[in-house]
Order: C-alpha cells, then structure tokens, then sequence
C-alpha cells in the first residue's frame, strides 16, 4: 500500500464518523432506531479500515516514523496557516483503541439506550465525538491537534449532557466543557510560543528546530514553559490535578458514554499528546508532569477506596491510572506510558461497559419492583450479582484483576513497566517520592477495585432490585467478552512477565529527546550524544540501549515486579479480608481514621475549594466589574451630563432666582445704603441690565 | 482750556452714571425714560465739549444734533410701547412685568 | 474584470450604496393604508421592497466579490483601489487660505473594504427578516432602515475623508430613530445615549478631519497617508510630534467609541438591551465594524508614527476591554435582570477587545485576525441577536430565570443557538475560532503577556455562554411555558422557531461553519492589503524613531 | 467746490439705490394704506418694493467704494449682507402672511408692513456704515422698528412685555453706545471709521480711554448679536414676540450686527495698510481676538446649556440662537478673511435652518395651540412632511450632515483650526455635542412618542408647505454641493478700506 493511499485511507477513516453524524443528526425523525444501526454499521466499517491501515503502518513501513501529508489550509500572504495528517505508530494503534471501542460502544448502546427518547440523537452524537478523537489521534500538527482537542471537548459537552433535563447532568458538561478550556488556554498559549519561535505548528519541524538549536526567546526556561503549557492541556483532557474534577461529575452521562470517554478517548487525548509532544520537554517540565500524574494516581487512589457510587469508583480508578500514564511519560518510560494508555483502554471499557450492563439490570429490576427511589448505581443496593449476571461478573473480574496488575494480564505488563520507571528516575534523579507513591497507588488500586467487585458482585442480595437482576442480552455482553479477552497479556507480548520482549514495545521504541543537553537530565540524552565519538547506540550485553534511563528500567525490571506484586497481592488481601471475609469492620476502621476517612469520602474538598475561591471569586468580581460599569464609568458619563444639567439649570435660574441674591451682594459690593439696596431688588428688565454691566466689569477686571 | 474740558467731561460722566442708576433702579418705567435721556444728554455734553475744545470740530455738533433728534423719537416709540404696558397691565411698575422668566 | 464595473453609466458601488436610498423613495411614496386591508397590504410591500432591494444589493455586492482582484493592496495606494469611481464633487478655487477647496466623490474598495462590503450586504439583508414583525409604524421604519443601510455602504467605499465622515454621520439620525421608536421600555433613554456617545466621538474626528485638509490641503485620505503631502508648516507634518500624537488620540477616541471600547462603551449595552431586534442585529453585526475599519483605513495609516507611539496602550486596551466585557456579560447571572441580550451585549464588548488587540499586534497575523474577526463577530453576533428576537417575541422576556427546558420545546432552535453560541466561544470548525486564533497567535508575537492575561476571555466566553445555553435550554421547562405559545394559533403556528425567522438564521450559519472549514474566501481577499497594511504602518512607524 | 459736494452727493445716490428702493417703498406703503386700506396691497407693494431693490442690488454687484464722503461703504461685504436681510424681510413677509397671531385680530396690518421695511432699511444702512454717527442713526432705525414690532400683538400681554424689555434694554445699550462713541469721537477727532483709524495708526499706543470706549461701541452691537452678557433680553422678547419677528430678529438684526461689528474693528482697530487678506494685523496691544474668544466661549456655552432646561420650543429656539451667535463669534476671533467667510456662510445657512425652524414652529402653533414641546408628542404621525423638515433644520442647526448646517460649521471650525486656536474648536464642537441633546428633544418628542396615536393628520395649506420647503430643500442641497456659496462669501469678504 502506497502512502498516498494509506493517507487516503485515514481521511476517510477520520471523516466517516462525521458522516454518520451528518446522516443521523438530519434525519433523526426518520431513521428511529434506523439510526443504530447506521452508526453502529459504520464505525464497524471504521475499524476495518483502521484495521487495514495500521497493518500496512506496522508491517509494511514499520522503520517510517510517520507517513504524513501537510497541506495550506489558508495563506497570510506571506505566510501560510498549514494543517495536515499523519500516520505514525501512535497513531497507527490508537485509529485501532479509538475506533473498536467505539464500535463496540455503539454496539452496546443499541440496546443500552433503545429506551431513550433521543435514540438517534446519541448516535449522532457519538459520531460527531468519534470524529473529533480521530482527528486528534490523526494530527500531525499542534493546530490540528487543537481543533479537534476542542471539538473533542464539545462533543463531550453534548455526550456528557445528554440527559440535560438533569440539572446535574448539565452542570457536569458544562463543568467539563470550561475545566478543560483552562488547560486548553494553556495548551493555546504553548502553541502561541511555538508558533512565534518556530513559524510553525507541525511536530517534525518543531523538533527539528529545536534540535538545531532554536529555542524559544533562545531560553530553555522558556522551552520548559512552553512544554509545561502545552501539557496544560493534557492536564485538563486527561484529568490530571488540578483540573480532575469535571471527570467524576462527568459520570452523569450515559454510561456507554462513560465508557467512550473514560476508557479509550477523551482522557487518553492528553496523554497521547504528551507522548506525541515527548521530545521537547526539558528536565523540569517532565519532572512537573511526574509529579503531577504521580499524585494524581495518589489522590484518585485515596478518593476511590471510599465512593459508594459504581461509576464514580470507576472515574477515580481512571483518574489514578491516567496519573499512572502522565507520570509513566514523566520518568521518561515512553513505552510503558503508551502501552498502559492501550491496555488501560481496553479493560476500563470493559470495566463501564460492564457497570452499564449493572446498571441496566439493575434499572430493569428497579422498573419492574415500580421502585423510582433507589439509586441503581449504589454499591450498597447491589450485591450478589454474579449470580443473576454471570457473564458480566466474569468479565468484570478479569478487568479488575487486569486493573489491579496480576501477571498473565496486559495490565501487569504495563504497569510493571511504569513502577520500573518510577524505580529508575527516582535512583537516576532522586526524586524517591514519585516512586513511592506510584507504588502505593498501585497497592490501593487493587484494594478498591476489589472491595468493588466483592461488594456489587461476591455475597448476598443487599435488596430486592439485586434479587431482581438477570444478564443481559448479546449486544450489551459481546463487547464486554471482546475487551475482556484483549486484556490477556498475550496479545501484546509473549513473555507473561516481561513486556520489552514482545512486539509492543518494538513498535513504541523510546523516543530520543530534542532538548539541548544543557536543560536535559544527562540520563535521558542519548548515548550518541553524550559520547559523541561513539555512533550508535551502546550495547551492553543482549540489549542495546538509548540511553542510560532505559538501561537503568532494565535493571530495575525485577525489583519492581517483585514489589508490584508484593503490593497488589497485600490490596487484594487486605480488600478480602475487610469485604468478604469481614474480618475486620471497614466502618470502624473509617471511625478510627475520621479525618483521612472524610478527606477521601470528600474528595479532598477540591471542589469545594474551587467552588470558594476560583467560582466565587469570578462571580465576585463580575459583580465588581458589573458594579464599576453601571456606577463608575457609566455613572461617569451620566454624572459629566448630571453637572451639566446643574449647571445649566444654575445658568438658567441665574436670570430670575439666583439673581435676586447676586443683585443684593453686588448691591452691597458698590456700597449704596440699606435702603437704596432694598430699592435695588427691582423688577426684571432692570436686573439684566445690571447684570450686562456687571459682566463688562468683569471682563475688564480680566483684562487689566 | 483742558480743565475745563476735563469738567464738561466729569458732568458728562456723572450724567452718564446716574442716568445708568436710574434705568437700573427705577421702579416707574417713565423714570426709566428720563434716565435713558440723561445718558443720552451725557453723550452729547461730551460730542460738544469734545467740539468745543478739540478743534472746533463741526462733527460733534452735528452729532449732537441727530442724538438729540434720536432721543426724541426712541422717547416717542418708549411711550408708546409704556401707554400699551399701561392698557394691559395696568400699571407701568417694570417690577412687576415679568411673566416670561428662564 | 477589475477596474470600473458600470450599469446604466453609473458605476457598480454608487448602485450598491443608494440603492437602498430608491428603495427609500419608493416607500414614502406609497400610502400606509387607511383601514386594515390596505394597512396590511402596504405592510408587505414595504417588507418586500426593504428585501428586495437588500437582496440586489447583496447580488451586486456578490459580483463586486466576483470581479475582486485579491492581488491589488489598496490601503495607501491609490492606483491599486478597485472599482473606482471618480468625480470631483465640490470644487471652489483661489480661496483665501483655503486654496483650492476641493471635494472628491470617491469611492473604491481594496482587501480592508471587500469583507466589510460583504458583511454590510449579508447582514442588512438578512436583518429583513427579523424585520418582518414590525407592524408600528412599519413605513418609518422601513425608511429608516434603508437609509441606514445606504450610511453604513457608504463608509465602507469612500475614499475621501469628507465623504466619509458624511456617511458616518448619515447613520445616526435613522440609527436614533429605529432604536427610538421601535424599542423597548428605556428606547429614549438608550437612543439619545447612543446619539450623544457617538456625536461626540465624531465631532473629534471633525476637528482631526479639518486639520488634515489643511496639513494636506485636499480631503483625498491618500494625500493624508503620503508624508511628502504634508505641508512642511502644519503642526501635522513630520512624525512624532506631539500634535501627531495628540491628532491620532482624537480619531481614536472617535473610532474608538463606535467599537466601542472600554470605557467609552456604555453606550452599547443600554442601546442593545433596548433596540428591536433587526436594529440590535445591524448594531452589533455592522456598525461597531465601522470604528475599527474607521482606525484601519484612516487612523492607522495616517498616522503610523503615533500607532507606534500607543501601540502598548491600544494592546492593552483590548485587553481589557475582553477580560471585562466578559466579566460584565458573566455578572449578568449574578446581578440585574439577568438579562440574556445584556449578556451578549457586553460579550460584544469582548469580542471586538479582541479586534483591537490583533490591531495592537501590527503583523500580519494579527491584523488579519482582526478583520476577520471583524466579519465573524459581524456574523455570529447577528445569529445570537435573532436568536435573542425569536425567544422574546415569543416569551416575551429575556430574564434568563424565566427559562429552561427549551430544548424539547424548540428542538431546531437549539440547535442553530448551540451553534451560533459555540462559534462566539471560538470552537474550531466555526469561523470564530479562526480569526481569535489568528489574533492570539499574531498578538502573541507582539505582546505575549497581554495575550496570555486576555487569554482568559476564553475561559469566561465558555463560561457565560454555556451557561445561558444551559438556562435557556436545559433543565425543566417552567410551567408558564408549558403550553403552546400562542394558542390561537395565528402567529406561532407551532412552538419551534418559524421559517421567516429560519430565513434570517440558516444563510448566517451556512457562512459561520464554511469560513469555520475554509476561511480563504475572507482571508483570501484581504492577505495582499493586510501586508502592505502592516508593511505601511511598520515603516511609517520606524520614521518616528528617526 | 459746491459742484463737487453736489456730484458726490448725486454720485453717491447712485449708490445707494437699494436703500432708496426701501424708503420709497416704505413712503409708497404708508400712502396706499390710507388710500386702498387693503393688506394685500401692502403685501404686494411691499414684496414689490423688496424685489426691486434686490434688482437694485444685483445691478451693483461688485461695487467696492463709498458714498456720501465715507458716511456709507458700498462693497461686497454689505452686499453680501444686504442680500441676506433682502431675503429674511423677504420670508419675513410671506411667512407674516400665514401668521395667525397676525391676522386673527382687528389691528391693521399697514404699519406692520411698513415696520418691516423700515427696519429692513436701517440694516442696510448699519451694513454699510462707516461713520459712527451713521452706525448709531441705522442701529436706532432699525431698533426702533424693531421695538414696535415685537410688541405688535399689543393686546397680547407677553408680546408688550416683550416690547417694553427690549426698549429698555435696547435703549441702554445704545445710550452706552453712543456715551463710548462720544469718547472715541473725543480721543481720535472724529466719527469717521478711516479717519478715526488714521489716527490710532499714527498715534499708535495703547490707551485705556480708547479701549474702554471701543469696549462700550462693541457693547451696542453684542446687545444686537446678543452675546453674553448683553443676552438678557433675547429669550424674553423672542418669546413674546410675533414668531414672524422672532424670527426676524434671531436672522436679520442679527445678521446687521455681526457686519457693523466685523467692520467697525476690523477699519478701527485693524492696520489698514498692513493687512493682507491671509491675516490682519492688529494695532496697538488690544488683545480683540482673546475678549472676542471668551465672549464667543461664554456665549454659545451659556447659550446651549441654558437650552437644554428650556420647554417652550419658541424659546428653546431663542437660546439656541444665542449659541449660534457664540459659533460666529469665532469667526470673528480668528481675525482672518477665511473667517470673515465662513461667518458669511455659517449666516447664510443659519438663515435658511432657523427661519425653516420658525416657520414650522408658528404653522404647529396655529393647530395646536401651543408652543410647549411636550404638545409636540406624536406630531410627527400627524404631520409628517412639517415635522420632517424640522427634523432637518434641527438636524442642520445641530451641525450633522449632510446638511447645510455642517458645511457652516466645518467651515468656521476649519477657520478657527487654521489659525491655531485649538482649545476654541474643542471648546466649539462640544458645545454642538450639547447642543444635540435639545434639539433632539424636540425631535425626540415628534417622532418618539405617541407612536401611531391615531389622532388623524393635520391639514396645512399647500402654500405654507411650500414655503417650508423653499427653505428646507436648500438645507439639503447645500449640504452636499456647497461649492457656490463657498465662492460667493469667498468674494463677499471684502471690506472697502477706505480710499
């Protein structure tokens, strides 16, 4: 397959979404339930065509970094505004997440939403939303990755506001909708330096540039801005803290929606840009994202171990996972960052689609008990469940247990590679506590999402809705089955334990950085550059390396698997032992801890802290703003013509009121007697001709 | 010769204030008049000292002459005017004749 | 086919400019009507005359477009203008200083003018539709609407200062009188406030205007752009002076209230908030266009030494005036009636910050940003105002508290106000997002911490947007709404928007989401004027440091 | 030697034709009213008389000398003025023909007619004088006409009223007026402007004496003009006067006191030899310009905002015209030809606006009976061709385009710009942003309120309209091609300097 046509092939990949918007949205009366199966049929057509394009892009030009096509969108004159496309292996493999999961979420939703009076609407919406994350997984360029970034995030403002008669609904997408605009306007004001230094906005040329010394404001504090600005974005996409807060809300949508976006789409956005953007980071900016996605994995991990809502244990496991991806590309494990970006995708599609599937059920049974109060998305109304739902059961368990990290699942591979990289950076820089509390994250991950499984699935009916409950039909399981199965290890590498062996981590080779050593760890450098004499890479035994980073995940590769496993295997203890053996009261244990126990209940307070400081400040100072227009300066404006009037109506009583008073003082100025004064208080006529008089005295008391 | 000049014109000048005074001051609109004819006289006590001791100038008496025969008619068309205030208002007290203000 | 375009013997922008005078003439001739009938049956015509010459207007302006060289600059060079027409208008000679006294009748367009043309042409016939309700007094208004129309084509194509300043002034009259008598409750308060605000920036102008004839001694605003035209013993020759500085201040005070700008816009909210709504949609869509093409195709180029000198203060100024245009649109939630065409009132306020900022930016980038923006603010603006006309001639009220649900109750409606809202935001794909990028990434170059802080007009544009997309829309319908809007049925056949109303919106939209896609059909024609523009100003401005 | 006396004084008769068509006219009147005892005939024989002596007018058109040894200049600029007070007497009496206040009464209408012309005649003699003892003979001609004619409606209360104040007023002024010529006539010798100005060159020093009488003369024509302070008397008279004389007032006597102004200090106080038309050079160290500029400040600023509180449009109207006459003054200040112009402009336009604006006002009053603005609410539904043309002359007098209004402000501004008196202009056009605010007012209160009020149209007779439209139809086409008035004022700044 020639580029051209493999190009030709991703446009058409990237705009039969939109098509299927286009069809549905303008027919939506029409089509009904129609509307299904035109969507679901061609996003099934989609995945094919993505299918064959990243064949051709792994085996046929596996050595090619990226085959692209630029092309003037308009002309400055004496510039142009340039957009275009490219496929690289990224991008190769994410057509192939992107488009699969949101086959099967389409798949789902014909019958998840068969209920919903805006059936067609939702596939027109999905469209539209799978559209945008295609043009952001096909950008080759920072303009195109923030046009589609955008559209992303109105498509998500729609999905996510679906059900809009819900207050919470609609203020969750509009949360989501102005969350993610704060990190977008970082992400502009990164694109703004690239552009004013590089004259450009595609990748190759910026990289290009700056390894040819071109820097922006020739600073590298700047360079770390610029990568810290344009990960801003990332930070909001992707949920990062501190802008994590719209995607728990965000659970208000449908939950095939949830699915879409939290699994496989939007959130994975910034970290794809992250990793597409990986070369230009500097020592500081990727030890900001470091930190960052390493408390975020924290924070999420400390919020999820105490949320009652099915879903919303869901969100913060995929808040802490994204912190795992961010944090992962921070350390500089790029391969391992991406490849827990894919497995992530595939297991926590499972994990929402198999909650939808609860839910479903449990929306079913609560309809037939004619029960409109329960909360079908509460832990503690489900329990049981594996028996009446016992293909959801199974495939929910396989994804926790991908999620937790237990070998002979592609969630081990994954995260063993990032805890290695945590290990590494923090022996090459220092910086210990990122390892530490990735690890720690990892430990919670598995208790929470076991205490999940156990509560919803293990033990008895908690009510009689649970009771209730039976599987769902093949369109809502076979997706759930698929994503299951993609989650076994062996689809990505061969060897159960160790991931650097196997095809995946060969296509998604560690990318050089372009940064002037100067700004760069020396670790990250590679090694041909910093011995220059040497021309490749260095062997060292059976593995070459490029630089000593990688060399140094090597090394730490065992330690970490020992130590991930040790603590995965105490969070899934530990969650046994307080859930299904309930050895141990978990109330109790909360009682004892009440502070940190409220903390993480209350999410750490982020959004009230928001709500105080940032939400209400603005309001106060609109009101401010507002209270300056109307009495400051519009009140000036009134007020110059206020004086005015007071003149004038001075002015104007001067020939008749005011001028009884002014004719008795000049009376007593020219110095005639009392009575001569009283006298003076004449009638009108006689008082304008004193007043003439007067004013010529004046004017000659000016002039001399 | 100057002195005597400078006393015609001091005459004139006093003529001249009070004829001012009395248009300002006088409540009778007939007084008014008669003040306004002594500032006229005071202009032509000055045209004909000027006249008299400036050259011999036969200007200022010829303009003596037509402020003289002006006064007379400007008197004429003011009582007139006054007879008519007198027919509507009944009365000619200028105080009091002032409906239009502002 | 560039060069002179001529029907009947009279050239193709005189048609288009008073066209709308004929169509004028034409309605005061027809009667009103004594009883209803006849009443009714003037109405229609008056309606389809305003249409049909907007309309042939519109044509004409398309093949103005047609004929367009996108290759000539204009700006200061005479020779390059397009469709020139020519003729000495006044001429009195061997006046006693004065001179020669000479007025132009010239007009001509380059890349500055050609998208004003067409935005003009657009707006005005599509504000016909929104029109359509009027039944007070229908002929005045009809009248006055044209005539407007005739000002507002007439400052786009003159050439000559004086011409200019002429139809700027043309405007004001039917602009107090549509607002006037055809407003809401505070029409009187509002009109004569829009009247006083803009006389007084124009009468700045005048004196600028007059001290420019005699620095040049003609009214042609080339002679006023060519420094060896100056007389050397005018305050106004040279560059950098302080008379310079002080001259460009006025013309921009004068400009700059037409945009307006903070603080010189007080004006706008209390005139939106009262005008009809075609009076609303021809206020925001085109006039405040006039301030800024007034600084690019007069103030800047005249005097490109004091651009340079208030470069600073001109970025600043846009700045602020869209970090608090938006925050006074986002108080509306907060404080006041909570009045939507408030809101979007004073989003205008921010919106055109952001013209003025790319302005302040002086490179290429910038400054096409800024005429773009020019012409999709003109467009989005014109789309939220209809939008606001349809709600309120139905509810009667705009208080944002007194809606919600609207979105099952009006399906299309929604739609076309969620577009329309997200183009004002700046979403890619819409053309707003274009030209607000544009800016940012010319202004960037300039000054990047101006255009990082007014990056923030961004956040509350989503902010106050979304959330009045979400008052309006989302949530419950309230009870009193809950029933047809009109039940006789007479007016409001069914509860969605209707299709004259649709008539207005669709064409807006087509044009919002095209240049959104491909905006070269704009950009295309100004690139060329643009760079001798900032060409222009650049060397102008480097005279000053010598 | 006699013959000499005689051929000047027969030489001079010729120049004064127009004149001589005036009083004859007026003769002719006064003796046809006690023969025919018919309006129409005054009328007639009045119009006739009036056309005649602009046939008279015409016929010297370019004459640049003076008549009877220096009493009276004949030269472009009082030409340029006497055309001006031909076509107001003109209007005048065509509009006093519509004038109900006028003919709904028993008093004869003779005397009327002939007042006109005899003031008409004294400011053809003030425009050309050039002696301040002919100054003084014309300004009492004309004012004493004008002192009759204001309280004509005698039985009306406020019209004697009127009368009284401005005899009063008018005849303080011109005592103080004729007192400073005394003094003048003292100091220089004589009451000839050249001679007067011969004298000051050759004994060129600076005199408190002399300033002071200037000062107390100029007092006599700023009380015509009304400048502040000499305004007082012009919103009461103008409001109790017949409008026809109103109007007349606020143009005409107007008009003859800015063109004895102008000329008594431009040949008094100017260098006759010394000035070129591009700038006149002033004697002695009298500052003229700077007591003219804070008169003009104080005028149109007292002027516009004492306007703005006014509700009767008649005396609205009367301040405003107080404002315009602050406008002109610039030109004055200025002390160059090219402002000498542009006051001649500016006159010409503001003869066309406010008589159209007077004219509407008196046809609004006969059915509406009033003069209020607020009963002017919704008129503009009922009478929409008036009400537009007074939308237009309030357009004109606010200074908008394109309208003849602003052709005479671009002009004068463009004077005051030209010489450099910056602070004036701004000064200057913020005064005409305030001065919209009024005018708007009544604008606001044809066409804002009382939208479609239903009360049916006002019928005006075709003459009248047409009248309104001779004056509004100027309004507009000199807006937009100004080009020939430009050139006659152009040629029209002329004074004869003496021989």
């Amino acid at each position: 397959m020639s580029h051209d046509l493999l190009l030709k092939i991703s446009v058409v990949i990237l705009f039969l979404p939109l098509l299927s918007f286009l069809i549905i949205v303008f027919n939506q009366k029409r089509l009904g339930k129609a509307a299904g199966i035109i969507g679901t049929s061609i996003l099934g057509i989609d995945l094919v065509l993505a299918a064959i394009v990243a064949f051709n892009k792994f085996v046929v030009y596996p050595n090619e970094a990226i085959i692209q096509w630029k092309f003037h969108w308009f002309s400055l004159g004496n510039r142009t505004i340039d957009l275009g496309l490219g496929v690289d292996n990224l991008a190769a493999m994410m057509l192939i997440v992107v488009t699969l999961i949101s086959f099967l979420v389409h798949l789902f939703s014909t019958e998840y939403m068969s209920e919903d009076k805006r059936f067609p609407r939702f596939f027109s919406y999905l469209g539209i939303f799978t559209f945008s994350m295609l043009g952001i997984v096909l950008a080759n360029n920072l303009l195109n990755m923030y046009i589609f970034w955008e559209l992303v995030g109105l498509s998500s403002y729609l999905l996510i506001g679906f059900w809009y008669e819900k207050d919470s609904a609609s203020n969750a997408s509009k949360k989501a909708f102005i969350t993610n605009r704060v990190g977008d306007l970082g992400f502009f004001a990164g694109i703004m330096i690239a552009f004013f230094t590089f004259n450009t906005f595609m990748f190759d040329e910026i990289f290009s540039q700056i390894r040819s010394g071109v820097l922006p404001f020739e600073s590298g504090t700047i360079l770390t801005a610029m990568g810290i600005l344009l990960f801003a974005g990332a930070i909001g996409k992707s949920a990062q803290f501190p802008l994590h807060v719209w995607l728990p809300d965000a659970m208000e949508g449908p939950t095939p929606v949830s699915a879409l976006i939290h699994a496989a789409t939007m959130v994975a956005a910034g970290v794809y840009l992250t990793a597409k953007i990986f070369p230009v980071f500097t020592a500081d900016a990727l030890t900001f994202v470091a930190y960052t996605g390493a408390f975020t994995a924290f924070m999420a991990a400390t919020i999820g171990i105490t949320q009652n809502d099915f879903k919303r244990v869901l969100a913060y496991s995929t808040v802490s996972q994204l912190g795992f991806m961010v944090m992962s590309l921070g350390v500089g494990a790029y391969t391992y960052g991406f490849f827990h970006l894919v497995t992530h995708a595939w297991f926590k599609a499972c994990l929402f689609l198999a909650s939808g599937s609860v839910i479903h059920a449990m929306h079913h049974a609560m309809h037939k008990l004619h029960d409109h109060h329960s909360d079908p998305q509460d832990i503690r109304n489900m329990g049981g469940l594996r028996k009446t739902m016992p293909k959801t059961y199974l495939t929910f368990l396989f994804a926790t247990i991908a999620i937790s990290g237990v070998p002979l699942t592609s969630g081990f591979l994954s995260k063993d590679g990032i805890l290695a990289g945590t290990l590494a950076f923090g022996n090459l820089s220092g910086h210990w506590l990122i390892p530490a509390m990735a690890f720690i994250s990892a430990g919670m991950t598995a208790f929470y999402m076991f205490r999940l499984t156990i509560v919803s699935f293990f033990g008895d009916f908690k009510t009689e809705i649970a009771s209730k409950t039976h599987e769902n039909n093949t369109q809502i399981v076979l997706p759930l089955v698929v994503l299951a199965i993609l989650s076994l290890w062996v689809f990505y590498s061969f060897n159960p334990i160790d991931a650097s062996s196997g095809w995946f981590a060969k296509a998604f080779k560690p990318v050089e950085t372009v940064v002037p050593a100067e700004y760069q760890f020396d670790f990250m450098m590679p090694y041909h550059d910093a011995h220059a004499t040497e021309s490749t890479e260095v062997s060292h035994g059976s593995h070459s390396y490029l630089n000593k980073f990688e060399e140094e995940l090597h090394h730490q590769h065992y330690t970490a698997m020992f130590l991930s496993l040790a603590i995965a295997g105490f969070g899934i203890l530990l969650s046994f032992i307080f859930y299904y053996y309930k050895k141990v009261d978990p109330d109790k244990v909360a009682n004892s801890i009440k502070p940190l126990y409220l903390l993480s209940y209350n999410k750490w307070y982020i959004d009230e802290i928001y709500q105080k400081t940032f939400i209400g400040g603005t309001i106060l100072l609109t009101k401010l703003m507002f209270w300056i227009d109307t009495y400051i300066i519009d009140g000036a404006v009134n007020g110059v013509a206020f004086i005015w009037r007071i003149f004038g109506t001075f002015v104007g009583k001067f020939d008749n009121g005011v001028v009884d008073g002014l004719v008795n003082l000049s009376g007593g100025v020219v110095g005639f007697s009392g009575s001569i004064v009283r006298k003076l208080q004449t009638g009108r006529v006689q008082t304008y001709l004193l007043l003439s008089i007067i004013g010529v005295i004046l004017l000659l008391w000016w002039l001399f | 010769m100057t002195n005597e000049l400078t006393l015609y014109l001091i005459i004139g000048a006093i003529l001249f204030s009070l004829g001012v005074f009395g248009i300002i001051t006088r409540k009778n609109a007939i007084m008014v008049l008669m003040s306004m004819e002594l500032i006229l006289n005071s202009a032509n006590i000055n045209f004909i000292a000027f006249a008299k001791y400036g050259g011999m100038n036969l200007e200022g008496h010829i303009a003596a002459m037509f402020v003289i025969i002006l006064a007379a008619a400007e008197v004429a068309v003011a009582l007139a005017i006054v007879l008519n205030i007198y027919h509507n208002f009944r009365h000619v007290n200028i105080d009091e004749i002032s409906k239009m203000k502002e | 086919m560039s060069g002179t375009f001529n029907i009947l013997g009279v050239g193709i922008l005189t048609w288009i400019t008073f066209l709308p005078i004929l169509g004028m003439i034409a309605i005061l001739a027809i009667p009103s009507g004594k009883d209803e009938i006849s009443r009714a049956r003037s109405l229609n015509y008056f309606r389809y005359i305003t249409l049909g010459i907007t309309f042939i207007q519109l044509i004409l302006t398309l093949v103005v477009y047609s004929g367009f060289n996108f290759s000539m600059p204009g700006i200061n060079d005479a020779s390059s203008m397009q469709f020139i027409e020519r003729v000495t208008w006044i001429s009195v000679t061997g006046l006693p200083m004065l001179g020669d006294l000479k007025i132009e009748y010239f007009l001509g367009i380059d890349g500055i003018s050609m998208p004003m043309l067409l935005l003009t042409a657009i707006v005005s016939t599509l504000a016909v539709f929104a029109s359509w309700g009027i039944k007070k007094a229908a002929k005045g208004y009809f009248a006055m609407y044209l005539l407007l129309v005739t000002g507002m084509m007439g400052v786009f194509v003159a050439l000559d200062f004086f011409l200019f300043y002429v139809f700027w002034e043309l405007m004001l009259l039917p602009m107090y009188f549509l607002i006037g008598i055809w407003g809401g409750p505070r029409k009187e308060y509002a009109a004569i406030k829009f009247f006083l605000y803009t006389l007084f920036g124009s009468v700045f102008m005048l004196l600028v205007m007059i001290a420019l004839y005699f620095a040049v001694g003609s009214f042609n605003m080339f002679d006023m752009m060519d420094p060896s035209k100056f007389d050397q013993n005018s305050i106004l020759a040279g560059f950098g002076t302080s008379w310079r500085y002080i001259a460009f201040a006025a013309l921009f005070v004068g400009f700059a209230i037409k945009v307006p700008i903070v603080p010189f816009h007080t004006w706008l909210p209390d005139a939106h908030v009262e005008a009809p709504t075609a009076i609303s949609v021809i206020l925001a869509g085109v006039l405040l266009k006039m301030g800024t093409y007034g600084m690019i195709r007069i103030a800047w180029p005249m005097f490109p030494d004091a651009v340079q000198y208030f470069n600073w203060w001109i970025g600043l100024i846009g700045m602020v005036s869209i970090v608090y245009g938006a925050l006074c649109a986002l108080a509306q939630f907060s404080v006041g009636k909570r009045d939507l065409k408030k809101m979007i009132a004073y989003s205008s306020v921010s919106h055109m910050g952001y013209v003025m900022l790319g302005l302040a930016a002086l490179n290429t980038e910038g400054v096409i940003g800024a005429i773009f923006q020019m012409f999709n603010h003109g467009t989005i603006t014109a789309m939220l105002f209809m939008i606001v006309g349809v709600i309120y001639d139905r509810a009667h009220t705009r208080s944002l508290d007194d809606f919600g649900g609207m979105a099952n109750k009006m399906p299309v409606y929604t739609a076309i106000m969620t577009i329309a809202f997200f183009a004002a935001i700046g979403l890619p794909g819409l053309s707003g997002f274009v030209s607000e990028a544009l800016v940012f990434l010319g202004a960037f170059k300039t000054y990047p911490v101006l255009t990082v802080i007014s990056g923030l007009g961004i956040i509350l544009g989503a902010g106050y947007m979304l959330w009045a997309l979400q008052k309006v829309f989302f949530g419950k319908l309230p009870e009193r709404w809950s029933g047809p809007w009109d039940p006789t049925g007479k007016i409001y056949k069914n509860d969605d928007i209707n299709y004259i109303e649709l008539g207005g919106l669709v064409p807006l939209a087509i044009v919002v989401i095209y240049l959104g896609i491909n905006p070269n059909p704009v950009i295309g024609m100004m690139t060329s004027s643009v760079n001798h523009f900032v060409e222009l100003i650049r060397i102008g401005g480097n005279f000053a440091g010598m | 030697m006699y013959n000499a006396v005689v051929n000047e004084l027969i030489g001079s008769l010729g120049l004064i034709k127009p004149e001589l068509a005036l009083l004859v006219t007026f003769v002719v009147v006064i003796i046809a009213d006690l023969i025919f005892k018919n309006n129409k005939v005054n009328l007639g024989l009045s119009i006739l008389g009036t056309i005649v002596s602009g046939i008279f007018l015409i016929g010297m058109s370019g004459t640049n000398t003076s008549a009877f040894a220096n009493l009276i200049a004949v030269d472009p600029f009082s030409e340029f003025f006497k055309y001006l007070i031909l076509i107001s007497t003109l209007i005048v009496l065509v509009m006093s023909e519509f004038s109900e206040e006028l003919h709904n009464r028993d008093v004869w209408m003779g005397e009327y007619y002939m007042l006109v012309l005899g003031m008409a005649l004294g400011m053809f003699l003030l425009a050309g004088a050039t002696n301040l003892i002919m100054i003084y003979l014309a300004l009492e001609t004309m004012s004493m006409s004008s002192y009759i004619l204001s309280g004509y409606t005698k039985e009306i209360k406020r019209s004697s009223e009127a009368s009284l104040k401005y005899v009063i007023f008018g005849s303080l002024s011109s005592g103080i007026m004729i007192y400073g010529m005394s003094i003048l006539f003292g100091m220089t010798g004589s009451l000839d402007l050249y001679a007067i100005q011969s004298y000051l060159a050759a004994n060129g020093f600076f005199q408190p004496a002399i300033f002071i009488s200037g000062l107390m003369v100029i007092a006599g024509f700023a009380y015509k003009i009304s400048a502040v302070p000499f305004h007082f008397w012009t919103p009461d008279v103008y409001e109790g006067s017949p409008i026809t004389i109103t109007a007349y007032l606020s143009v005409a006597s107007k008009a003859a006191g800015f063109a004895v102004l102008v000329r008594f200090i431009k040949l008094t106080f100017f260098d006759a030899a010394g000035s070129s038309d591009e700038s006149w050079i002033m004697m002695n160290s009298i500052p003229w310009d700077m007591v003219l500029a804070v008169l003009a400040v104080a005028t149109m600023t007292l002027g516009n905002i004492v306007a703005l509180w006014q509700s009767n449009v008649k005396r609205m109207l009367a301040y405003s015209s107080i404002a315009h006459a602050g406008y002109l003054l610039m030109g004055i200040v200025v002390m160059t030809n090219t402002g000498l112009m542009s006051i001649l402009v500016y006159f010409f336009f503001y003869l066309l606006m406010n008589f159209g604006a007077f004219i509407v006002v008196m046809l609004f009053a006969h059915k509406i009976g009033s003069e209020e603005m607020d009963d002017y609410e919704g008129i503009g539904y009922q009478a929409p061709v008036l009400a537009s043309l007074l939308t237009l002359f309030l357009v004109s007098l606010t200074g908008l385009p394109p309208t003849a209004g602003f052709i005479g402000k671009l002009v004068l501004f463009g004077a005051v710009l030209d010489s450099g008196w910056y602070w004036l202009a701004v000064i200057g056009v913020l005064n005409s942003v305030v001065s919209l605010y009024y005018y708007a007012k009544v604008v606001r209160n044809m066409w804002l309120r009382k939208v479609d009020n239903g009360k049916g149209t006002l019928k005006f007779s075709i003459q009248s309209q047409a009248l309104v439209m001779v004056l509004g139809i100027p309004t507009l086409v000199f807006g937009l091609f100004f080009g020939p008035i430009m050139r006659w004022a152009e040629h029209s700044v002329r004074i004869f300097l003496g021989n």
